[in-house]
């Protein structure tokens, strides 16, 4: 059976652009004819996997994306692909991007027994510590208990993915990602990698090494830079 | 010889501008004299309506706000939110709580707002001159039901001291009526537990009181009050449907 | 010697002829021979030497015209 | 100075509080409810208020509950949810409570869909509900100014006494920006006019009816009054390149962000371009669209709408520059989109 690799997190943590980095970077890797990403985000229809579906699909890049269906994928309603409980069932290569907060913890417990059918599978906190909630010890540890309680499925790894967008710097990466080092100590959870833009990959190269990830924004509009 | 009856001082001088014989001027004069022995005027916001009352404001005399139709409870609402010692009373008729704010009623008293809410039913719309009411009994003629209420058509006059003493937030419901000076008095009492209930935290509060409008039903201040007693009370019987104990 | 006493805000006063109605002693009667503010003959104590001060009057009247004493 | 990413609505809900919001009554609707989630998540442990609604009518009603108490209250919606709303914000504007009124707009009309869009530009610059009214109408175009503009719109609202809308594409209020959070407001004014209970003052009454026809007019001539030196006082644009510009592009809103990029290009391509960007669409900036028009030989307004704004630059401007208009409705336009756009002018125009 292929892997399954589920990324969670609070609102605005970056999963969704971190799940797509990480498909487009399994379908090179991957011996499945196509990665299948599936797009669970019920919450909000605002910048969500399945707005690069074109762009991916004209690329040719063997990424599939599950997501509601045309008509619906605009909605505002909680239309969770129907063929998810299908596909974790058979034989695929799977990234699953989850809804943030609470709804992401809805679809999860809905989904997680066949997720636990599974026997590879992977489930990871994304955290940016500079959005509202998730920037103390005790945030991160309300939300990880209430995706974990929900799901019925324990973290794996934290991604550790700290930014303030355009104004990212270096120095805020780090210092950034030794707060998300403490939350993840005191979660006894291990950090998987670390994910910076590209921009930023050399410079921190250095001292991360290959516990760094580079990055590529997918749904950030040009237009919202430099102004 | 000593005052055994006078103006509250919660009511204003104002000369009220309602019909000979109509049950406001008997209904605001209750509620005033339950704020004065419980000496709460000070602490008393109180929200009109758009009805008959919708001049309200000119006769309590502590501070008023005039509501849009049928918002009343959601002002209220946010009012005691905001300031949760203070009281609040709505003061609503039919049309406007019954109809177009059904809603606001029945979630007000869901939520178990801690308010209370003077309900004046006199089976029809008053204001806009004797139009059909939820609240209009069947066979009762209006100018919107010339022909008499008939259930098949314009559906059954609505309970909504029955209807409200369902929800788990209300804490105190009655329904009154004011044809006799023994029913006015048990009123009385009714709007002072209602606010008792109210000081005490322990929900939403409502007192349903039958009223005679004496002028659209076409009848004598003497016979609106038999009317109360022949047509009103038989379709909604008076008492207490939810009291609430303090845990 | 009456035992009650009621006094009139008589501008006030409509006319509904409740107050008249339920006094349990018939003191009351509209006053024939005035017109008030309103335009309505407002009432009068026509044998106050009946009134009890019961206050019925003043429980019953929605127009705030009647103030009662009693001893 | 602490920087945190943000999304507008959260930008929004935490300057309100800031601010000194201490009541939000709300309603869901997409894409403005992360505003009501993350005031459910706050409130309470700041001692704020917060009620989900049973009806936007009942929100807004809340809103003018609460106002009355002199609280600083809000609620927040999208487009179908402020049609709802009309009714109180025109008992709001006549009452003078100060309170804010958020649209994170979409689509219509109708249910319409979710998609950003500025076609309540209407509803919110002539009043929306019934009657002779205004609100103040601030259009921020950044998650920096949802929140900054949350704080003002509360400092306007009771300098006036006038609800203060703020509106807002969905886009805006779902995209993520790095912020400066600000500090928190600590002056408020005093409002004696509050129901709050009579203790030791006369009875304070809030109330929108006025029977007599003298009253009645002499009301709306107060509150006209107090519109003209609002309109005299508030109104704010920001220009871009203006200066030699002969096509203006005319943009609020997250709109303006991106006409920004295409006045840049067109610069580029020799065209001179410049941008009026209002920030303020009641009271409308008609003096800063005057002043572009100095060497203006066309004007462009640009709107996610099928052309609303547009009607105010014409009024602006009088006949005296004519005005063009490019919008879509389900998309928002691109830069390049708009570029094409301008150069068409341009080559047409001869400029």
């Amino acid at each position: 059976m292929g892997h399954v690799t589920i990324f969670s997190g609070a609102f605005g943590s970056g999963k969704t652009e971190i799940a797509l980095n990480f498909a487009l970077e399994r379908a090179g890797q991957s011996k499945y004819n196509k990665v299948l990403l599936a797009d669970l985000d019920t919450a909000n229809p605002y910048f969500v996997a399945r707005d690069a579906r074109d762009m991916l699909e004209a690329k040719g890049e063997k990424i599939s994306i599950i997501a509601p269906v045309r008509e619906l994928a605009q909605a505002d309603v909680p239309n969770l692909p129907v063929e998810i409980i299908g596909l974790l069932r058979t034989d695929n290569e799977m990234v699953i991007d989850l809804a943030g907060d609470k709804f992401g913890a809805l679809v999860l417990g809905y989904i997680s027994g066949h997720i636990r059918a599974r026997e590879n599978y992977d489930m990871y906190l994304v955290i940016n510590p500079f959005r509202p909630f998730s920037s103390s010890l005790d945030e991160v540890m309300e939300l990880s208990n209430l995706l974990e309680r929900a799901g019925k499925i324990k973290f794996t790894g934290i991604i550790s993915n700290p930014n303030l967008v355009e104004e990212t710097t270096a120095d805020l990466i780090k210092e950034g990602h030794r707060r998300v080092v403490g939350f993840a100590t005191k979660l006894k959870i291990p950090v998987a990698y670390l994910a910076v833009e590209s921009k930023h990959y050399q410079e921190l190269y250095p001292e991360y090494g290959s516990s760094l990830k580079q990055i590529k924004l997918f749904l950030r509009p040009d237009w919202i830079r430099g102004f | 010889m000593k005052k055994v009856f006078q103006k509250p001082e919660s009511l204003t001088d104002a000369k009220n501008h309602y019909c000979p014989g109509c049950s406001h001027g008997i209904i605001h004069r209750l509620v005033a004299e339950c704020m004065d022995e419980m000496n709460i005027r000070e602490k008393t916001i109180g929200v009109c309506p758009v009805g008959c009352s919708v001049l309200a404001y000119d006769y309590f005399n502590c501070d008023m706000l005039e509501a849009a139709h049928g918002r009343a409870p959601a002002i209220a609402t946010a009012i005691k939110r905001l300031l949760p010692d203070r009281f609040l009373f709505t003061y609503q008729g039919d049309g406007d709580l019954a109809s177009i704010g059904m809603a606001e009623i029945v979630h007000a008293s869901a939520r178990g707002e801690k308010i209370t809410v003077i309900f004046v039913n006199n089976t029809l719309y008053g204001m806009t001159g004797g139009q059909m009411a939820p609240t209009t009994l069947l066979g009762q003629v209006t100018t919107t039901s010339p022909y008499g209420r008939k259930a098949e058509n314009e559906g059954y006059p609505m309970k909504m001291a029955e209807l409200l003493s369902s929800n788990e937030g209300s804490a105190y419901i009655c329904r009154t009526a004011v044809n006799n000076p023994a029913n006015i008095n048990r009123t009385k009492r009714a709007i002072k537990k209602a606010l008792q209930v109210q000081e005490k935290g322990l929900g939403f509060s409502m007192v349903e009181v039958l009223s005679a409008c004496p002028t659209n039903w076409g009848l004598s201040p003497l016979d609106g009050m038999k009317w109360i007693e022949d047509n009103m009370i038989p379709y909604y019987p008076l008492g207490e449907f939810k009291v609430k104990e303090e845990q | 010697m009456a035992k009650g006493r009621v006094k009139f805000f008589t501008d006030r006063c409509k006319a509904c002829g409740l107050c008249i109605e339920f006094c349990p002693q018939d003191v009351l009667g509209f006053d024939e021979h005035t017109i008030n503010t309103l335009g309505y003959h407002p009432i009068k104590d026509l044998k106050p030497e009946l009134c009890t001060g019961c206050a019925i009057c003043g429980v019953v009247c929605p127009d705030l015209v009647i103030e009662v004493e009693r001893e | 100075m602490e920087r945190v990413l943000m999304k507008g609505n959260e930008a929004l809900a935490e300057g309100a509080i800031l601010a000194g919001c201490r009541g939000f009554f709300g309603y869901p609707i997409t894409p403005s409810s992360e505003i009501a989630e993350y005031m459910a998540r706050k409130m309470p442990k700041i001692g704020g208020v917060f009620v989900q609604a049973e009806s936007e009518l009942a929100a807004i009603n809340m809103v003018y509950g609460g106002a009355s108490t002199g609280a600083r209250v809000m609620t927040a919606s999208s487009s179908p949810g402020l049609s709802l709303k009309q009714e109180g914000i025109s008992f709001i504007a006549e009452a003078e409570l100060p309170c804010l009124i958020v649209n994170i707009s979409r689509g219509g009309p109708g249910l319409g869909g979710i998609q950003p869009a500025q076609s309540d530009y209407f509803q919110a610059t002539r009043g929306g509900g019934h009657g002779d009214y205004h609100t103040i109408v601030l259009a921020p175009s950044g998650s920096q100014e949802m929140m900054d503009f949350a704080m003002e719109a509360f400092e306007l609202a009771d300098k006036y006494r006038i609800p203060v809308m703020i509106m807002a594409e969905g886009t805006l209020g779902n995209i993520m920006e790095p912020i400066i959070m600000r500090e928190p407001v600590s002056k408020f004014i005093e409002k004696p006019w509050a129901t709050t209970g009579c203790k030791d003052r006369k009875p304070n009454i809030v109330n929108t009816l006025h029977l007599g026809n003298e009253e009645l007019e002499n009301r709306n001539h107060q509150l006209f009054n107090k519109y003209q030196i609002i309109n005299e006082n508030e109104k704010r644009a920001d220009t871009f390149l203006v200066e030699d510009a002969e096509l203006v592009v005319v943009a609020f809103g997250i709109m303006s962000r991106i006409v920004k990029k295409a006045v840049v290009e067109a610069r580029k391509q020799g065209v001179k371009a410049g941008l009026v960007r209002p920030v303020t669409l009641w009271p409308f900036p008609d003096e800063h669209i005057r002043t572009a028009a100095k060497n203006a030989r066309l004007f462009l307004s640009v709107e996610i709408s099928m052309g609303q704004m547009i009607q105010d630059i014409q009024l602006a401007l009088a006949g005296s520059v004519p005005v063009e208009f490019y919008g879509r409705i389900g998309f928002t336009p691109n830069p390049e989109e708009i570029l094409q756009e301008i150069l068409r002018l341009a080559e047409r125009e001869g400029l």
